[in-house]
């Protein structure tokens, strides 16, 4: 099945009006005063084009604890990426922080270009961040076309007024958003299941309804949390094909934090390793599976394990 | 999927049905079932809502035992017809007072005899007004209870009236005295009688050193609204309010050495019954009220000896209300000439063309009392002094 | 392309037409029955006040059933609505309007104002969560009745007044209107059951429309999950800001509507107690579903009249069956042996599988 | 001195409205439910002091101790039958139970004692008249004295509980975490039970005190002050109990010098409107814990 969206040319990449901190039209014009620490890392797919995600230096403390520090990598517009490392090494609070649930208390990153310091959560869903949840974050009592048709809000923006009256042009955008509902829903072949209360799912199920309404909001970068966690070999190698599929499709850069090495290694075109907040190796599967450093943080310093 | 909906909508539909079905039936079938001995014998039937439950309760339960010994008396006595007197409850709430009446209604009232409270009183006043029934409160005393509608009749003071007596009384005794108030102001009964009051001492050149007021919880602190009063040099503090609150006022003025006169209205009256007041507190507070139960009047003596030996406590200002109400509907309605088979709008024209008419009643709450077409009373306020626990001619 | 359909019939649309069944049903059953004289007085006359809280309950449910926060305070939009409905209404009457046009008038007014209310307190309200909430909406309550008890107005030939003060020189023609707290009296009862049901029916369109819009979607969504609508876009303050001020609206609509049919309304009335019954409406009835606080409204309204031959043990009686219906819905050990018989005897087709446990960490 | 009299009537009013808020803020913390029918264990509590001394002639602190032993056994019953059997249904359903358990107590206290207001002897009449300074300039009642007094010991007396004793641990970690304060073999069931008796016999203390000072007693006499102490104890932080002891005394001296000095129409008008500031710029009260949700 071939999926027919494409993102419109006209929209603007980002709205200036939300902008706070200064506008960079490319990463040439950031500013280079500050010496930063190492950037440009993961090694690009697609050198040529700008990236989508750049980080610089993030870092976030928790009351004296530092949970990530100096975070600095970047994501190419169409890549897929990985961020592994043991429990606790901070990886969803990089989500977390790349979604502005939490203010990076050092550092900034720029998001297709622009800065995203002061912008909050709702606003990185505008310029195009979307993600899935380790804990599943549906929305339970919402069936689950709703589910994906509450993300698809900046398409469906009839008024109040006309969400009261019902009039025609709520009629003709629910039209269309249950159309694109339903083809979202069939990427996981998950159509029939349209009316069903999403907390009444199966847990794989759920999984996957997320990442549908991460895509629902037409985003630019898709981060996932653990997608494959209590999901069955199967499903897991069916999941893989369609983050792949879904890349090719939508033509987006995807994240994904996971702890299933088949995955991670299989799907992912470049890894970034975190142990206590920090990076620990950089690269491509094949160099992060030889990396000392990460054998180390993996199996713990005594190489008897091995 | 769509069968089942529709079962869960008959489900539905069908309890709904149930529910006003049975509601529908349930009063009909109490109106009919009282009905039936009308034929047997002439019956009046004399409703009344007032609050039976509920915070309020106690004056409702007054006015209803006051009420039910007249209507013994009445029917133990040589008459024509015998008067059914039923009493429901509102709460002191004006909607549950007008679903009272509705209640009353079914079961065939003709003349009604409320509401205790004002609030009440004044919703069913509504009612009573357009499906012309008489009414007549033995208590309810804002003149919003009678503005307006011909059918109905206060025995009690109303609000201002009790203000501007208040008032003149006060300067007539304390013409030098600086003089304050404390009044609920979230209380329709308080704040008539204050407006009355403070416009009634202004018109005589006499401004109030202090109006200090509380709002409608039942166990307030009072401790500020004293203090200003007492720091304003108020020798004589007006309080026209209900008992409960005042006995916490004379408690908290005694604690912080403040003795001033207080001068109560007849919402003050009860006070000397509560369980567990200290009377001292009470010495030497001048009250407004129109029912001392330790008169040597003998029909006043009657009434208290019979309620004592009926309820085991002393009738209050409420229960004589009730008592004498009932009282006047049936001279009222035997001076109409009115029978139990004529219909409500009759009766009710008969008996307001009656009462305004030159009728005059003798009760326990006042000697000749007469009524004006605006529906309000005529007889003359008693202040009384309390001295020994009980209430004494000043 | 093969066009890609759901199965089955969205829940929503069965909802709704259970409650559009109910209102007209109700309304046709009635007035069916008081043509034929076979409704008594009593029940007659809480026909309106029934009209009212099943608005109140509908609309108290937006908040606190499908946008999830605690409202304690939500009489407090009533007597907005209500007092604006009656100057309104007053003015109108001493201008020789008609029946109908005062009272639509004084709807609209009503409906405005507490719409305007709800807006004007929601800004900050809305910014706590939980129990806060709870505890702030419950403060504007009792401020709103606070602030009705010192209003005073009326209408003369020197037009309209309005003021804190008991003596704000309304002359001796004029018609006063509220009466600090005395509230208002001299209504003039135009309220009907017709109007009631009017109202109930528009309460219903624009509850159930809601709900089955983006906005509806967008502020279930931000109840479902606050953290996961706010990483879609969602501005949750906005959803909730949105929901709070169509229920504050809708609610003055049902206080136009129970103002005037009483020839008196005291501020009062108003209290904390009035916003827990309706509360209790909504609870009762299901968080969410709107037929259900159509249905509590409607039995929790008659059902203290129907126990009227309790006397004085009446009160008594409604809160063990308040307490006693509460457990029974809720305890959890109650319901599964409910819905098991359900399941035997209603059967009901579920989602292929049970929600699997763990994993989630 | 005029300022000094109001301060001292807040301090009182103060700290009644604390010795409720703190049986509020325990119960909350351990059962994440508000209580609603709190403020008419108060009213039950003082009432059977009432009859204690009215009735059976007891001395003072003998019905107080009755009047304690009484609630702290309604306490569990209530717990028992109307809460327990609604445990982790979501905190709706049992606050509309727990305003059930309100009607049917005011209701059956209306049925026992009557709708004529008691007038309640003060515990504390044996000590003779108030206390007069500045040559009768200010005076202080007993009432006051002790209410603040009784009121610290309260506080004090709980605090320790709470850290020192094994039960006081107990409640906390249940507060903290009801699954895994289970996993560590503490009886989840019997330690909220005693959250609930605890909370009711400061209740009776709160009744008897709060009736001493302002002594109508009906059946809606805990209603208002109980409505009060829930202000007083999110004000503080609800969940604490410092915050509840800081959130009373606060909301008794502002509202009796809003009363004194700005507007007794609007003086609940103004305590809850300090309550709506405070909780915009503290969204969890004064004391409370910034809870952050985790992601």
């Amino acid at each position: 099945m071939k999926f027919k969206f494409k993102f419109n040319p006209n929209k603007k990449r980002y709205r200036e009006d939300l902008v706070q901190g200064p506008i960079y039209d490319t990463y040439e014009n950031y500013d280079e005063s500050k010496p930063s620490i190492d950037y440009a890392v993961l090694p690009e797919r697609e050198k040529e084009t700008a990236p989508i995600l750049e980080t610089r230096g993030v870092g976030i403390d928790f009351g004296g604890l530092t949970a990530v520090d100096e975070f600095t990598i970047t994501v190419g517009p169409t890549e897929i990426a990985g961020i592994i490392g043991p429990n606790g090494a901070g990886k969803t609070t990089i989500f977390n922080l790349l979604t502005k649930v939490y203010q990076p208390t050092r550092g900034t990153f720029f998001f297709d270009g622009q800065d995203t310091r002061g912008l909050n959560t709702t606003k990185m869903s505008e310029l195009g961040v979307a993600r899935t949840f380790q804990n599943i974050r549906l929305f339970d009592k919402l069936t689950v076309e709703e589910n994906v048709k509450a993300a698809m809000h900046r398409e469906i923006n009839y008024g109040l007024l006309s969400g009261l009256i019902h009039g025609p042009k709520y009629r003709r955008q629910e039209k269309e958003a249950h159309e694109k509902a339903l083809q979202l829903l069939s990427i996981f072949d998950m159509q029939d299941m349209a009316n069903y209360r999403a907390g009444s799912l199966p847990y794989g199920a759920q999984r996957r309804l997320e990442i549908v309404r991460a895509l629902a909001t037409e985003p630019k970068l898709l981060l996932l949390d653990e997608p494959a966690a209590g999901m069955n070999p199967s499903e897991t190698a069916e999941l893989m094909n369609n983050i792949r599929k879904i890349r090719d499709t939508f033509r987006i850069a995807i994240i994904l934090i996971e702890h299933d090495m088949s995955l991670v290694m299989n799907v992912c075109e470049d890894i970034a390793v975190l142990n206590f907040g920090r990076v620990i190796a950089k690269g491509t599967p094949k160099e992060i599976q030889s990396n000392p450093a990460v054998i180390e943080a993996y199996l713990g310093k005594k190489k008897e394990a091995k | 999927m769509k069968k089942e909906f529709m079962k869960k909508f008959a489900v539905v539909m069908l309890s709904l049905v149930m529910v006003f079905a049975m509601a529908a039936c349930g009063g009909s079938s109490g109106g009919s079932s009282d009905s039936g001995s009308e034929s047997a014998e002439a019956v009046l039937y004399v409703g009344a809502t007032g609050p039976l439950t509920g915070g309020a309760s106690f004056y409702g339960n007054a006015v209803k035992q006051g009420a039910m010994i007249a209507a013994e008396e009445i029917n133990a006595s040589e008459t024509e017809f015998r008067i059914e007197f039923r009493m429901e409850d509102d709460e002191a709430d004006g909607e549950k007072a007008v679903n009272a009446y509705h209640v009353l209604q079914d079961w065939g009232v003709q003349v009604v005899l409320g509401s205790v409270t004002t609030g009440s009183c004044v919703a069913v006043a509504g009612e009573t007004f357009e499906d012309r029934v008489f009414e007549i409160t033995p208590s309810a005393s804002s003149s919003d209870v009678t503005n307006g509608k011909d059918n109905v009749f206060q025995v009690c003071f109303t609000d201002p009236n009790q203000g501007k007596t208040a008032a003149n009384t006060i300067l007539e005794l304390y013409p030098d005295a600086k003089v304050a108030a404390i009044y609920n102001n979230s209380d329709p009964y308080s704040t008539g009688i204050f407006n009355a009051f403070k416009a009634e001492m202004e018109a005589n050149g006499k401004e109030l050193v202090e109006a200090a007021t509380y709002p409608d919880d039942t166990n307030a602190d009072y401790s500020a609204q004293l203090t200003a009063c007492k720091s304003a040099g108020a020798d004589v503090v007006l309080l026209p309010i209900y008992y409960t609150p005042a006995s916490v006022i004379l408690k908290q003025a005694a604690d912080m050495g403040y003795e001033p006169t207080f001068f109560g209205l007849d919402g003050l009256d009860g006070i000397l019954d509560m369980e567990g007041f200290d009377t001292s507190l009470a010495e030497g507070v001048m009250l407004m009220t129109p029912f001392n139960p330790w008169s040597d009047d003998a029909k006043v003596a009657e009434f208290v000896k019979k309620y004592q030996d009926a309820y085991g406590e002393l009738p209050n200002q409420f229960a004589a209300d009730g008592y004498d109400t009932m009282y006047v509907i049936y001279e009222t309605f035997k001076a109409a000439g009115c029978t139990t088979d004529m219909s409500n709008e009759e009766i009710c024209d008969a008996m307001v063309a009656a009462i305004t008419g030159g009728f005059s009643y003798d009760g326990v709450t006042g000697e000749g009392m007469t009524w004006s077409t605006d529906g309000t009373v005529s007889k003359d306020p008693v202040v009384v002094v309390i001295k020994d626990g009980q209430y004494q001619d000043r | 392309m093969k066009k890609i359909t759901s199965k089955g019939l969205s829940p929503y649309r069965k909802n709704e037409i259970i409650s559009y069944g109910i209102a007209i049903l109700g309304f046709a059953v009635i007035s069916v029955l008081r043509s034929l004289g076979m409704v008594s007085s009593s029940l007659q006359g809480q026909l309106v006040p029934i009209c009212a809280y099943v608005i109140m309950a509908v609309s108290l449910n937006l908040v606190v059933g499908i946008s999830g926060e605690l409202s304690l305070g939500h009489a407090g939009f009533m007597s907005v609505g209500a007092y604006t409905g009656i100057v309104v209404s007053g003015i109108m009457g001493t201008m020789g309007a008609a029946d109908p046009v005062r009272f639509f008038a004084a709807v609209i007014a009503g409906a405005l104002a507490a719409g305007v209310a709800g807006f004007l307190i929601g800004i900050p309200v809305l910014r706590l969560r939980g129990d806060y909430l709870a505890i702030v909406t419950l403060a504007f309550g009792e401020i709103i009745k606070n602030i009705m008890n010192i209003v005073y107005a009326g209408i003369d030939e020197n037009g309209f007044h309005i003021s804190t003060k008991s003596d704000y020189g309304l002359s001796a023609e004029g018609r006063m209107l509220l009466n600090g707290p005395m509230g208002a009296t001299q209504v003039d009862r135009i309220s009907t059951f017709f109007y009631g049901f009017i109202l109930v029916m528009v309460t219903l369109f624009v509850v159930q429309n809601i709900l089955n819009s983006r906005q509806g979607r967008a502020i279930m969504a931000c109840r479902d999950n606050r953290i996961a609508s706010e990483s879609i876009g969602l501005n949750v303050m906005k959803n909730k800001l949105m929901a709070f001020t169509v229920s504050s609206a809708l609610a003055g609509m049902g206080g136009v509507l129970f103002g005037l049919n009483y020839s008196t309304l005291l501020p009062i009335k108003f209290n904390f107690n009035t916003s827990i019954l309706i509360l209790v409406f909504v609870v009762l009835g299901g968080l969410g579903n709107i037929w259900g606080s159509m249905i509590a409204a409607i039995v929790l309204t008659v059902l203290p009249e129907a126990l009227r031959q309790f006397a004085d043990y009446r009160m008594l009686v409604y809160a063990v069956v308040l307490i006693v219906v509460m457990i029974a819905t809720y305890n959890p050990a109650i319901r599964s042996r409910v819905s098991a018989f359900a399941e035997k005897y209603l059967r009901r087709k579920k989602p292929d599988a049970a929600p699997a446990e763990g994993g989630a960490d | 001195m005029i300022f000094l009299t109001n301060l001292i009537n807040g301090l009182s009013l103060g700290s009644v409205y604390a010795i409720i808020a703190l049986g509020y803020t325990m119960v909350y913390g351990i059962s994440k439910m508000l209580n609603f029918a709190h403020g008419d264990v108060i009213m039950v509590g003082a009432y059977i002091s009432f009859c204690g001394t009215s009735y059976l002639g007891l001395p003072a602190w003998v019905s107080v101790v009755l009047a304690m032993a009484v609630c702290t056994a309604l306490g569990i019953i209530i717990e028992g039958l109307a809460y327990r059997p609604l445990r982790g249904t979501g905190s709706l359903a049992v606050l509309i139970t727990a305003i059930g358990v309100s009607y049917f107590l005011q209701n059956a206290a209306l049925l026992i004692w009557g709708s004529a207001p008691k007038v309640f002897t003060s515990v504390f009449s044996g000590m003779g008249s108030s206390i007069r300074l500045f040559d009768g300039g200010l005076t202080v009642t007993w009432e006051a004295v002790f209410t603040l007094l009784i009121a610290i010991l309260i506080m004090i007396l709980m605090t320790m509980f709470t850290t020192r004793t094994k039960m006081g641990k107990a409640m906390r970690a249940v507060s903290e975490d009801n699954g895994a304060a289970r996993l560590m073999g503490i009886n989840v069931n019997s330690t909220i039970s005693m959250t609930f008796a605890i909370g009711s016999a400061l209740a009776a203390v709160a009744g008897v005190l709060l009736c001493s000072a302002y002594p109508a007693l009906m059946p809606t006499t805990g209603a208002m002050p109980g409505i009060k102490a829930f202000t007083a104890a999110v004000f503080g932080g609800i969940g604490s109990i410092p915050g509840a002891m800081l959130g009373g005394i606060l909301i008794g001296v502002i509202e009796v010098f809003g009363r004194a000095y700005i507007s007794t129409e609007l003086s609940d008008t103004i305590v809850f409107g300090v309550l709506i500031i405070v909780l915009l710029v503290k969204p969890t009260g004064l004391l409370g814990k910034k809870i952050t949700e985790k992601v």
